[in-house]
């Protein structure tokens, strides 16, 4: 099958030729269409995962494109096992969302529309993975993320959702500039766009150390805009006005990691930068616990996810700044399916109340059993739960990040993970626990099995797929990944017992902490106590416990978020104003020139004239 | 002192003396005329430069044909205008550009040394040129014909005022 | 010889191609700037005729690079006029600084 | 000179000129002698039937070897043989858009309106092939006075009355100045034949010491031809002019006009200056020409241009404004090439006429296809503000998706015409060494996306109102859209074939050769 891997993103491409010649006379149907065509695309990739299995060399074919000067352009695809994992887990995730939305979007009368984006894009995201060069790359990039500005502005009439689908579109597209002009650079240089020549060249050290690390941060820019790491990161958040399915798919599971995949992808470039390796685990590091604080006082259920992301996004990126390959592929895969199982599930709960704000729900587990059961599984897998996916890798990580030796970074990692672990089960205790905060909870359903159904397999997922990398069984995905076509993969980590505890450990303070103060908020305390005085005052002491996490740990916690929020808020946004602003400012200026008056046109043309004259001559001296 | 330098400093303040009371006289009229008596003094230095048939063209085209069709121009439009003057500030800027201009100009031909060679130009330079014209420049000279068709055309459609649909026909917007 | 230079010639020239290009640029009567326009022309043919005498290469082509100039030049003039009255139609204005509606 | 050394050049080279010329003469006398009522579009199909032949006498002198009549002042090469094929396509497009614009209450005088295209055209020909100064005076004032008085065509409105005005004082301006600077340089060299005034201003730098009068006259000129290709600070009429134009016109103009400005200064600089060699390193004894000298204020103009062009495109909401800003910011990416500097030139200098001729002819099927779209919504809606493009979508699912590979493609965005221009000139700019520039051009693309997206978002995300009915297209358009878009995405997903077409057909070293 591998030789037809060519075929995987060509079922969604025809699916969307169909769809938009089509759509409008499918209607409701289109949906089937949308989801059998990924489905045949699933099938080819999960075949192609198991050839690539057996196999003990990449696969790649590639074509001739085009001549520049005297540089051969190709196109083609390669199946690494990264490409091979990645084409796995996309047309997974891809067909899940795709049977999903089937319910999440039923009676929306643009479907077809819909699912013509969601077939783009997952185009778009499969051409992106097995590409194997870096002009492809760029290409499907750039398609990529024109389908996710389509789709995050798919409620057009929304203007929250027009300004963060513009805001999506142009974030990202600074970071494409960097991707661009990596590429050209390193096409100046190497004279090739393949990744093969280009890791040959790095290798036998064709190309200077300055060039290398240039190249290779501008990369690791273009990851910052996609995968929205600081400061690129706030589109993320605000993209979450997209539907629900399209955050789960792109914002969550898919394109987002894209960036992490492009950091793995150019693997070889950036261990040859020391420099390079710094700035990524650095900004890695810092977004991690930077967008795990904001996460802590959020409201809005998608937003709480979306800062989720941006930070496990930054843990990944942590992982591959600290050499490890391995651990950053490895969240990479856990972590799409589990929080794409949460937003499917955040979807769930949205569908069913047609509201986000978490302040606002409260005791749905009564209400909707199984949503609650695979939120939780979710929630206990990204917390790091043994034994759910997210235990394994971010052990992993923590692994890694240890042994690369930069203490501080460890404790960065540390501290994420009982974050995460915190805000996440606030998430669930406000959503799903204690009594409802809002009258109408009586119509409360839970969601159609089609909806269901998906979020089903993602939780046997997020259960299950760790155990294809641990230290207890074995390290089968870790061993394959590295047996890629580059020998500079990094050594796997080896296991460390102790800190397989401290993850434990520090996970289950976080969730404990998030139950003491929101699980048992709910506790009329008050009420209790003038019923029975001596219960009272253990009670009262039990809450004196309370109130001390309150007021020394948890506000310099929430004191922590609220600050970086509004960093977030006003410097990083005050920066892009600033530079909107300087836009701005030349606008006004040429207006003002441009006033209509033929004469002032001329005025300005010879003044111009006489200028470069002057330059001209101030510049060569000319004037004897 | 010999006579040419005096016939051309003459010229030079007749054609500058035109242009800059054309510059500063307020009747647009004036101001045609004014621009037609440097125009003239062109003319003489062309006569001066040996280019006679030039001069010619010149005397002809500009102090006759150019200057007329400016004058139907004004009659046609706003005779008796008043050219007031404009906003300061932009005058000054259009002064200064335009002096620095001229600043770059004198010092690029500053640098012109070389020897005036004394040509010997044919007697009969008239029809030099039109051997020019049809040979050598027999192109660009069957265009200019086009050139001048296309103005004619131009100026027809342009200028013409078309009983058939001014009555509908009043300026959109 | 000559007792006038070239220089002499360039630089009456410039000096009326100066002033063309500021009447060109300050004038508000439509026709006297198309006229400054035809001075700057004249000028050059100047520089034309000048160059064509005392140039490095002296020749006849100076002047015959002045026909054309100057036979291209009137028919600029007279579309500039054409569109002028034109416009004076529809307007009832020749003041340039009057024509501001398309702008910014 | 007789009739006989006359008759003895290779007149036939000729006959795509003359084809246009005949076809203009047979126009003119027919709609002379045409009764009132009878239809003017029959001379609009005779136009455009005379604009094939010419294509077809174009394609029969294709791969000729060099050749010229009257020193020089005709020249047939690859290089003119690639801009007139250029000049030929655009303008028959757009004759097919003027067929569906034209109507007797707008243009009043149809027939004359067709043949000063054609005219118009024609002046663009004989600039791209001409190697003598007076020849491209002539030609670059055919060109210009069609154009003022296309401009001005729609007599009654005031905005087109009022564009054609300050289109034709700047224009003449920029004449001025040029034949000033043409001026100095025949006074150099006393010849008007490219090639011979290259050799002469190699004698008047290096023995007469004419330096600062070259750069002078270099300047001066230069500045007089970039009006026509309206790169800053010589763009401020495009906006007033496209903005009050008919729109087949301002299609022509950002088109046709500026390609043809791009030929001139290309033809004109390159034959006549590039090759004065001003000094030689000592160390390297690597030559430096003029091109070295003036590299980096093109790329002033250049930068300053994609800067002013996009920003200003953003605050426009008159969509001919905001295409005129942004076919100010193309000219500065085509003037890249132009503005990378020196030693790359001698080395691989047919990269500079491909790369630049790649983009324009990207550029003749986008932003053609861009405004076919534009005066089909305009007219339909009687108005030129973006709004009316709203929720176009749900009126003409076809024709949006068209639009937005325009779009697409004048943005740069991969698997389109533009985006291989762009990287084309792009990488040119980076191996010739001038990152800052290319660094300019990038962001500057970044900013073009907010306009051409927001113009997308109009036609995408907002509700069609009221006004759902869908949109009718006339043949004519559709056959310009389907063809804009076949070469938008043709040349955008196998550049390679309009690669070898050009390499094979136009070799654009050629302008360097003088004819045997």
């Amino acid at each position: 099958m591998i030789e037809n891997a060519w075929l995987i993103p060509l079922f969604p491409l025809v699916a969307f030729i169909l769809l938009i010649a089509f759509g409008r006379r499918l209607k409701e149907s289109s949906a089937w269409l949308g989801i059998l065509f990924t489905l045949g695309a699933f099938l080819l990739s999960v075949m192609t995962l198991f050839e690539r299995l057996r196999l003990d060399h990449s696969a790649s074919v590639v074509v001739d494109w085009l001549q520049i000067g005297d540089h051969l352009i190709t196109m083609g695809y390669e199946i690494t096992p990264l490409n091979a994992l990645m084409l796995f887990i996309v047309s997974l995730v891809s067909l899940l969302v795709h049977i999903y939305s089937r319910g999440y979007m039923d009676g929306d009368d643009r479907i077809s529309v819909f699912y013509a984006y969601l077939a783009l894009f997952t185009f778009s995201m499969l051409g992106l993975v097995i590409a194997p060069n870096l002009l492809q790359v760029y290409i499907f990039w750039e398609l990529v993320g024109v389908c996710s500005f389509l789709l995050v502005g798919f409620y057009f009439y929304k203007p929250e959702a027009k300004r963060a689908a513009r805001k999506a579109f142009i974030m990202t597209r600074i970071g494409d500039v960097g991707l661009f002009v990596a590429m050209s650079l390193l096409f100046w240089q190497v004279g090739s766009f393949e990744l093969a020549a280009i890791f040959t060249a790095v290798e036998n050290n064709e190309l200077s150390a300055g060039l290398i690390t240039l190249t290779a941060i501008l990369i690791f820019v273009a990851a910052i805009g996609k995968s929205g790491q600081f400061p690129l990161h706030t589109w993320l958040p605000d993209a979450m006005e997209g539907p629900t399915p399209v955050s789960a798919l792109i914002h969550a599971a898919t394109m987002v990691a894209a960036g992490v995949y492009l950091v793995a992808v150019m693997f070889p470039l950036f261990e040859a930068s020391p420099a390079a390796m710094n700035t990524v685990a650095y900004v890695g590091g810092f977004t991690a616990i930077f967008a795990a604080s904001i996460a802590l006082v959020q409201n809005d259920i998608k937003r709480v996810l979306a800062y989720s992301t941006v930070s496990q996004l930054g843990y990944m990126m942590l992982a591959l700044g600290a050499a490890g390959y391995v651990a950053g592929t490895f969240h990479l895969m856990t972590h799409a399916f589990f929080k794409a199982l949460l937003f499917l599930a955040a979807g769930s709960v949205i569908h069913a109340l047609h509201k986000q704000n978490i302040q606002e729900m409260g005791g749905l587990s009564a209400r909707m059993k199984w949503t609650a059961a695979l939120f939780f599984v979710g929630c206990l897998s990204i917390a790091g739960i043994p034994p759910f996916s997210g235990f394994f890798s971010k052990e992993e990580i923590l692994l890694t990040v240890w042994q690369d030796g930069r203490a501080g970074l460890f404790i960065v990692a540390v501290f994420t993970a009982f974050l995460t672990a915190f805000y996440m089960f606030r998430l669930f205790f406000l959503v799903f626990s204690g009594e409802s905060r809002s009258r109408d909870m009586n119509q409360v359903k839970e969601s159609p099995s089609v909806m269901m159904f998906p979020m089903l397999i993602l939780g046997i997922l997020a259960v299950g797929s760790g155990f294809v990398h641990t230290h207890w069984f074995g390290t089968f995905l870790g061993d394959w990944l590295i047996s890629g076509p580059a020998s500079t993969y990094g050594a796997q980590a080896h296991s460390e017992t102790w800190i397989l505890i401290l993850a434990l450990v520090v996970s289950l303070l976080g969730i404990g902490l998030a139950y003491l103060m929101y699980a048992k908020r709910t506790w009329d305390h008050r009420a209790l106590a003038e019923r029975l005085p001596l219960a009272y005052r253990v009670l009262y002491n039990k809450y004196y416990v309370d109130e001390a996490y309150r007021y020394t740990f948890v506000s310099g916690l929430r004191g922590l978020g609220i600050f970086l929020n509004f960093f977030d808020r006003y410097v990083v946004e005050g920066v892009l104003r600033l530079i909107h602003g300087i836009m701005t400012g030349i606008g006004t200026v040429g207006a003002k020139i441009q006033n209509g008056q033929v004469q002032v046109y001329g005025i300005t043309m010879v003044c111009g004239l006489v200028i470069l004259i002057i330059g001209f001559i101030m510049a060569g001296g000319y004037l004897r | 002192m010999n006579g040419e330098l005096l016939i051309f400093l003459i010229l030079a303040v007749t054609s500058i003396g035109g242009g800059i009371l054309m510059l500063n006289l307020t009747k647009v009229v004036h101001m045609v005329m004014a621009l037609a008596f440097t125009f003239l003094s062109i003319a003489g230095f062309f006569f001066m430069l040996e280019a006679e048939f030039i001069a010619v063209a010149q005397i002809l085209i500009y102090g006759g044909a150019v200057t007329i069709m400016m004058l139907f121009g004004i009659m046609l439009t706003r005779h008796n205008d008043q050219d007031e003057s404009r906003k300061r500030g932009l005058k000054w800027i259009a002064a200064i550009g335009v002096v620095a201009f001229f600043v770059l100009i004198v010092l690029a031909i500053d640098g012109i040394n070389w020897m005036p060679e004394e040509t010997a130009f044919v007697e009969n330079n008239t029809a030099q040129i039109g051997l020019y014209l049809f040979g050598h420049y027999v192109i660009p000279f069957e265009l200019t014909s086009i050139v001048l068709l296309v103005g004619l055309v131009g100026a027809i459609i342009l200028a013409r005022r078309d009983r058939k649909l001014n009555k509908e026909g009043e300026a959109h917007d | 010889m000559t007792s006038v230079p070239l220089n002499a010639y360039l630089i009456v020239a410039a000096i009326l191609f100066c002033i063309g290009l500021y009447g060109a640029l300050t004038k508000r009567n439509a026709v006297i700037v198309l006229l400054s326009i035809e001075l700057m022309l004249n000028a050059v043919n100047i520089n034309f005729i000048a160059f064509a005498r005392f140039g490095l290469y002296p020749g006849m082509i100076g002047q015959v690079f002045t026909v054309f100039t100057i036979s291209i030049a009137a028919v600029g003039a007279a579309v500039g006029i054409a569109i002028l009255i034109a416009l004076y139609r529809n307007r009832g204005t020749v003041n340039i600084d009057e024509m501001d509606l398309l702008k910014r | 000179m007789d009739i006989e050394t006359l008759l003895s050049y290779p007149w036939r080279i000729m006959m795509p000129e003359f084809t246009i010329l005949g076809i203009v003469t047979i126009v003119s006398l027919l709609d002379l002698f045409m009764r009132e009522k009878i239809d003017r579009k029959i001379l609009a199909y005779i136009s455009l039937g005379g604009i094939g032949v010419a294509l077809c006498f174009l394609f029969v002198n294709i791969g000729q070897p060099v050749q010229e009549i009257l020193f020089e002042t005709y020249r047939l090469d690859g290089f003119a043989n690639a801009f007139k094929f250029l000049f030929l396509v655009g303008a028959a497009v757009i004759f097919i858009l003027s067929l569906d614009y034209v109507n007797g209450k707008d243009v009043p005088y149809e027939g004359e309106f067709y043949y000063l295209i054609l005219t118009a055209v024609l002046g663009a020909m004989i600039l791209a092939s001409s190697a003598d100064m007076i020849t491209l005076f002539v030609g670059l004032e055919l060109l210009s006075i069609s154009s003022y008085i296309l401009v001005g065509a729609r007599k009654y409105h005031r905005r087109a009355n009022e564009s054609a005005l300050k289109y034709v004082i700047s224009g003449t301006i920029a004449t001025a100045v040029m034949l000033y600077g043409m001026s100095f340089i025949y006074g150099l060299t006393g010849t008007t034949n490219l090639f011979e005034i290259s050799e002469r201003l190699f004698v008047a730098f290096h023995e007469q010491g004419q330096s600062f009068l070259i750069y002078f006259a270099f300047f001066v000129t230069l500045i007089g031809m970039a009006f026509k290709i309206s790169v800053v600070p010589f763009h401020m009429w495009a906006p007033d002019v496209y903005e009050g134009a008919a729109t087949p016109v301002t299609a022509f103009l950002s088109v046709v006009s500026k390609a043809a400005g791009f030929a001139l200064i290309l033809r004109f600089f390159m034959v006549a200056f590039i090759p004065l060699i001003t000094d030689i390193e000592p160390d390297t004894g690597m030559w430096i020409s003029l091109l070295n000298d003036w590299a980096f204020f093109i790329a002033i103009i250049a930068a300053a241009s994609m800067i002013i062009g996009n920003i200003m495109a953003l605050r426009q909401t008159n969509v001919k404004r905001m295409f005129a800003y942004s076919s100010i910011a193309q000219a500065g990416y085509i003037l890249v090439p132009f503005a990378v500097a020196g030693e790359l030139f001698f080395r691989i200098p047919h990269l500079f006429f491909e790369n630049a001729f790649f983009y324009l002819l990207a550029y003749l099927f986008m932003n053609l296809g861009a405004f076919a779209m534009i005066q089909l919504v305009t007219q339909e809606e009687q108005s030129e503000d973006i709004k009316a493009f709203s929720g176009l979508y749900r009126r003409a699912p076809y024709k949006t998706v068209a639009m937005i590979f325009f779009l697409l493609s004048l943005a740069g965005i991969p698997l389109t015409a533009g985006f291989i221009g762009k990287f084309y000139i792009f990488m040119g700019s980076i191996e010739g060494g001038n990152i800052w520039l290319a660094t300019v051009m990038m962001i500057t693309s970044v900013i073009s996306y907010y306009y051409y997206f927001g113009l997308m978002r109009q036609m995408f995300l907002r509700p069609a109102a009221d006004r759902a009915k869908p949109l009718k297209t006339p043949l004519g358009t559709g056959i310009v859209l389907v063809f804009c878009l076949a070469g938008t995405i043709l040349l955008g997903i196998v550049p390679q074939i309009a690669f070898d077409f050009i390499h094979l057909n136009f070799d654009g070293l050629d302008i360097f050769y003088p004819a045997e």
